[in-house]
């Protein structure tokens, strides 16, 4: 029973797109590498969107087409985005430029081209892997990454989100506006206070909740309790906040297979 | 937001302009003090009318740019009185410069009205230059003398970061502190973390259910710290597994995660003596394009229907796909990130989330070592230095702008200046 | 000893590149950028590993003949036609030396327009489904915090379409602030900020400690066992 | 267990595909028959639009267009609506920008508004274009008080003198309002810092989302009122279009904003009203599970 539906929904829907495309209202999937590019995406696009009913074989299809053909076209790029230009073009600029890049103009090292054996020789070392006894060598290339991550992160956001955003914070709560003009009187604004005000506290609570080593009880506890609540509030927001992106996403793709696809709009 | 060309960033936007709305950087050249200075020229000039407006800026002076790799030299000029806000004449200086005092002299750039310095950072270390300031205005350019000769040169010590330093060194510190101390014996208090109480019982449900346990570590390379305590949590998570001989299922992102994940996860089999149980099948390497990866940990969700899904690391839109996948099949849901963005999402869609900085204070407590609890105090310190700094200068600051004395100013704005990391 | 190696090459390089930047002068300058890169490029000699491990999962499942073993055969042949037409800019409009490997009108440019955008764009538009779904399951008032949860979402939500201002459009000059826009723009631009900052401090706290512990070598479990 | 326990049951405990269907016939629908809501506008929307409409005919408006392509999808909606209101008000316009790609902007609505749909206004005598002049804030201080020491020639190189809608103006001093459409630096702050307070001018305008709250603090007083991004300009567009009903025959024409809102207000209140609804049913059942553990 419920399979005879599925057969007549599809029956029907293929019948509407076979009259549509015969009469020439939409782009025949035989019309050069665009047409079919289209059906092709539109086929796609629907097969991804069945997996809100449930798994099927064509979400999955669409699936493993994805993760192959996404993991190819990443190493790709990394191949003539990073690989070509920045390891290629700085060990052997010459070369590279005959080989691949004729454009590359620049053809002399630079003063510190031999840096660069540093990523190949771990490059290298990472691979070792592949072979029984290279395990522990491939450790030292997985060293070299997690010294780096630490040495750069470390301070990236101990200056742009530890400092930045404590001075960020760090501005009056007199609710006065300076004057336009220099000269002039500064104006005063409860509102503006008042808003301040709760914005100091508001942060000082969050930060009490994410106070670890001591115990959340008493008027300390209350204090990060209001914490927790202004975290809720964060949360609520953001995420009312970002529906309508999302939803524009959809209509994006709604629009595709609209337009594009079945040109009905 | 689109940066000015010619001027060196973060300085002049925000401290240099005579802007109504701030106070004149000390850092800049331009102390505070000349705020009512400046009111008063341009009070007294306001009677004087335009003719007086013809002179141009003044105390012209250049010199190597402090504090950088050399290949700049900075000029900068008391402005010009008709360089003012409410009927200024002065359109903005031009700088000229040539290789020897004699000229021939050539623009090489140019700063808004209101700018009191220009570097320029088209010069080699070593060589003479020499300057001129062309203030142009309404009724006309006017140049100064020649100025130079100035040489850029490179400085091993930027002093420009010494706030940097001095909160580095404080950090650190109290973290090594902290460690050392519970190395030698002491036992420090943490507070429970809901998220954390759940790990080892979300794991124990899948053994009772006999069905895997899927662990996520975000979608970012190791070059991000949130993937590094998310595979520390990970080798925390493999522990339990293997002595509880379930399965546990890692896909990943990246290909380096896989390689870590795979190092952590059989370390962790073989210190609870079960290296047999190991399969590094398990743990493997998807896509590394997003959507590609959660369409892949989808399938796999909805056709193994794992009874618990760990998502511990760095994520972004897929964070709500994978949550609410998951949740269709039934499976409880422990998530841990700092990115703030998705934070909402979890909290929402997950029976157990890591806020934040929870996830790192997780990832120290279920290292199973003692002394990485240290860091945890460590960051506690790090939070309290920040609230005492948020108190304090907020107070100055108020104070500042009520009472408005001169000291309690300077002060204020010292709290502020210390905090403030734009590179100069 | 295979440890000792391995934890110095932490230490040294995490250590010379949080100095380098307090030094300006050549050749520490450019180090953190230098590194950045450096990390670029052992990534990308990883997709071999990555790539490789790809072919024999699904090449196994392949010849076991396992459950859904065509699909991994998509997967294969889909991973090598890619890599083939972009390694190799097959059918690129300059041949091989003369344009960039996106070129349009290039194989792998088709590739890009209407398989990976089209399958990237529609898993990405299926977080209206979900957010819609959290939101109905999600947003109950079972206790205080899930109630300001749900009670903050609800004006933000409702502050974003017209019914929000229609339903406290009555309300007097004076009674500004009970309104639905009035409170969804301070939630927004007060509190929200005002939890973020604070999120963000916690997560910077932590990203240094965690660093600190990998330099000196406490948070080692990556690097496995003797 | 009656029935309407049961019901209410399986409301509370609703299969996600439900939800989804909602939702995907929410956004389909509005789609394709480009359904537009009545936005009820904000008071700083409004007093941007009474403003407007209570200038006099011939009433003098500069239009600074300080935004670049990157922001057009947000910004350019309400820039259309500007410009058309000041057209059917027959007040005059002069444009003017800051960044680099405004003039390009400016170039747009003359192209596309101006010239196709109120052919009969005239480039000199019912609006020009000053064009880009570099100096951020600086052009601003000095446009208020001597437009020709900056400007002789306007944005096609035609002497300002010879402008018939520059006679006897001096500087912007004299005009009737200033109406930005604003991406960031330099923008509407500057312009009500360099022009409006200190000139006296009332400024208005817009600017994306993001930077709105940045600029709330000028509001009322220095600010007439503020439009921040593309639901800011839907609720412009409704005012418009109440007041023009033309402007209703074509949306996808001329209320470009309303017609995108349409899918994004259609869905959030699904959403809410999934929202009630699962709480509803909620406080039954623990209303009725409380009720069951008082018996016990």
């Amino acid at each position: 029973m419920k399979r005879a539906l599925w057969i007549i929904i599809t029956g029907i829907i293929v019948a509407v797109l076979v009259v549509r495309t015969a009469s020439g209202n939409m782009e025949s999937p035989f019309a050069g590498i665009e047409g079919f590019g289209t059906w092709f995406a539109a086929l796609l696009t629907l097969a991804i969107m069945s997996f809100l009913y449930d798994d099927n074989p064509l979400y999955r299809f669409a699936e493993h087409l994805f993760v192959g053909v996404s993991a190819a076209y990443w190493m790709v790029m990394g191949f003539w985005s990073t690989l070509v230009p920045n390891l290629l073009g700085k060990l052997w600029p010459s070369l590279t430029a005959q080989l691949f890049m004729p454009g590359l103009a620049d053809t002399t090292h630079d003063p510190l081209w031999f840096m660069y054996f540093i990523p190949m020789a771990f490059g290298v070392l990472l691979l070792l892997r592949l072979f029984p006894k290279g395990g522990h060598l491939s450790r030292w290339a997985l060293a070299f990454i997690l010294g780096t991550t630490a040495g750069l992160r470390l301070i990236a956001f101990l200056t742009a989100d530890f400092m930045g955003q404590i001075r960020s914070t760090l501005k009056s709560v007199a609710g006065l506006t300076p004057a336009v003009l220099p000269g002039g009187s500064p104006s005063f604004s409860f509102e503006t206070m008042f808003w301040d005000l709760v914005a100091v506290i508001a942060i000082m609570a969050a930060l009490c909740y994410f106070y670890f080593s001591k115990e959340h009880k008493g008027s300390f506890g209350a204090f990060s309790r209001i914490g927790i609540w202004v975290l809720m509030i964060t949360f609520g927001a953001g995420f009312g906040y970002t529906v309508m992106g999302r939803i524009a996403l959809l209509v994006g793709r709604i629009e595709f297979l609209l337009r594009d696809w079945l040109a009905v709009i | 937001m689109r940066r000015q060309p010619a001027r060196s960033p973060g300085c002049l936007d925000r401290h240099c302009l005579p802007s109504p709305t701030g106070y004149r950087s000390g850092r800049c050249g331009g102390p505070a003090a000349l705020l009512p200075l400046l009111v008063l020229t341009i009070w007294a000039l306001a009677g004087a009318g335009l003719a007086r407006a013809q002179a141009g800026a003044s105390d012209v002076s250049a010199g190597d740019t402090p504090s950088d790799r050399g290949e700049s030299i900075t000029v900068s000029w008391e402005p010009a009185p008709g360089d003012r806000l409410v009927d200024g004449t002065v359109t903005g200086y031009r700088i000229l410069r040539s290789r020897s005092p004699e000229g021939p002299f050539e623009a090489i750039g140019q700063a808004s009205p209101g700018a009191a310095r220009y570097d320029d950072a088209d010069v080699e270390n070593g060589i003479d230059y020499f300057y001129r300031v062309e203030t142009l205005s309404l009724e006309g350019a006017v140049r100064s003398p020649v100025i130079g000769p100035a040489v850029a040169q490179a400085q091993w010590i930027n002093t420009n970061q010494w706030n940097v330093f001095v909160v580095l060194v404080l950090l650190l510190g109290f973290n090594i502190y902290y460690i050392e101390s519970i190395r030698a014996g002491q036992k420090p208090f943490i507070r429970k973390i809901a998220g954390l109480e759940a790990v080892n019982e979300a794991v124990g449900r899948a053994t009772e259910m006999g069905r895997p346990i899927l662990f996520v570590p975000g979608i970012q390379d190791m070059n991000d710290i949130q993937t590094v305590a998310g595979i520390t949590i990970l080798g925390h998570i493999a522990r339990t597994v293997a002595e509880y001989d379930s399965q546990l299922v890692v896909p990943t992102s990246r290909a380096l995660v896989m390689t870590t994940a795979r190092e952590t996860v059989r370390e962790a089999y073989l210190s609870v003596g079960r290296p047999d149980s190991y399969d590094e099948n398990n743990i493997y390497y998807v896509t590394d394009e997003q959507f590609g990866y959660v369409a892949g940990v989808n399938g796999y969700m909805v056709r193994n229907k794992p009874a618990t899904c760990f998502y511990m690391g760095a994520f972004f839109a897929e964070s709500l796909i994978l949550a609410e996948t998951s949740n269709s099949i039934g499976a409880i849901q422990v998530a841990g990130t700092a990115m703030p963005a998705q934070l909402p999402f979890f909290v929402a869609a997950c029976d157990y989330t890591l806020i934040g900085e929870e996830l790192f204070a997780a990832s120290a407590y279920l290292s199973g070592e003692p002394k990485q609890l240290g860091s945890i105090k460590g960051q506690d310190v790090g939070k309290f230095l920040g609230m005492v700094s948020i108190v304090l200068g907020v107070a100055l600051l108020t104070l500042a702008s009520v009472v408005g004395w001169e000291p309690l100013v300077q002060a204020a704005e010292f709290v502020r200046e210390f905090w403030s990391t734009e590179l100069a | 000893m295979k440890r000792t190696i391995p934890l110095a090459i932490t230490a040294i390089v995490g250590a010379v590149l949080v100095i380098a930047y307090f030094i300006p002068h050549p050749p520490f300058d450019g180090l953190r950028e230098d590194f950045s890169i450096f990390f670029d490029i052992m990534a990308t000699f990883a997709f071999i590993l990555g790539g490789g491990n790809l072919i024999k999962m699904h090449g196994n499942r392949i010849s076991r003949r396992e459950e859904g073993w065509f699909f991994s055969l998509v997967t294969i042949v889909g991973f090598l036609l890619v890599l083939l037409v972009g390694l190799t800019k097959f059918g690129n409009p300059d041949g091989f030396r003369g344009s960039s490997v996106t070129a349009s009108g290039s194989y792998f440019d088709h590739v890009y327009e209407y398989i990976f955008r089209p399958c990237g764009a529609t898993m990405f538009a299926l977080l209206a489904f979900y957010v819609a779904s959290a939101s109905f399951r999600a947003f109950r008032a079972r206790n205080a915090e899930a109630s300001i949860l749900l009670l903050v979402a609800f004006i933000i939500l409702l502050g974003r379409t017209f019914v929000g201002a229609l339903l406290t459009s009555w309300l007097p000059d004076s009674l500004r602030f009970l309104t639905i826009p009035y409170l969804a723009e301070k939630i927004m631009v007060v509190l929200n900020f005002a939890g973020n900052r604070a999120i963000m401090i916690g997560i910077a706290l932590g990203i240094v400690s965690t660093s600190l512990k990998v330099i000196i070598g406490i948070d080692r479990s990556y690097l496995g066992s003797d | 267990m009656n029935r309407f326990h049961q019901i209410v049951e399986f409301v509370n405990d609703l299969d996600k595909r439900w939800v989804f269907l909602v939702v995907g016939l929410a956004v389909v629908t509005s789609t394709i028959f480009r359904l537009t809501f009545p936005e009820i506008p904000t008071p700083m929307v409004r007093s941007v639009y009474e403003k407007v409409e209570s200038l006099p005919e011939g009433s003098r408006v500069i239009l600074p267009f300080d935004y670049d392509p990157a922001s057009e999808p947000e910004l350019q909606p309400m820039a259309n609506a500007f410009v058309r209101l000041c057209a059917e008000r027959n007040l005059k316009m002069y444009f003017i920008a800051l960044w680099p790609l405004g003039q390009n902007m400016v170039a747009g609505v003359i192209d596309d508004i101006l010239q196709t749909e109120y052919p009969h206004l005239e480039y000199g005598r019912d609006y020009m274009d000053f064009g880009y002049k570099s100096g951020n804030e600086g052009v601003v201080a000095v446009i208020l008080t001597d437009i020709k020491k900056l400007y002789t020639t306007d944005a096609h190189g035609t002497a300002i003198d010879s402008i018939p809608m520059m006679a006897g103006v001096r500087n912007i001093r004299g005009f009737d309002l200033i109406l930005t459409v604003s991406a960031g630096y330099p923008g509407l702050k500057e312009w009500i810092q360099y022009a409006g307070t200190p000139g006296n001018i009332p400024v208005a305008g817009g600017c994306t989302a993001v930077q709105a709250p940045l600029l709330y603090p000028y509001y009322p007083d220095q600010l007439v009122g503020l439009m921040g991004g593309i639901k800011a300009a839907a609720e412009f567009e409704a005012l418009v279009a109440e007041a023009y009903p033309k402007f209703q025959e074509d949306k996808d024409r001329f209320l470009t904003a309303l017609v995108r809102m349409g899918p994004q207000t259609v869905t959030h209140l699904a959403i809410i009203f999934f929202i009630v609804l699962g709480n509803i049913t909620f406080q039954i059942l623990r209303r009725k599970r409380q009720q069951e553990a008082l018996k016990r």
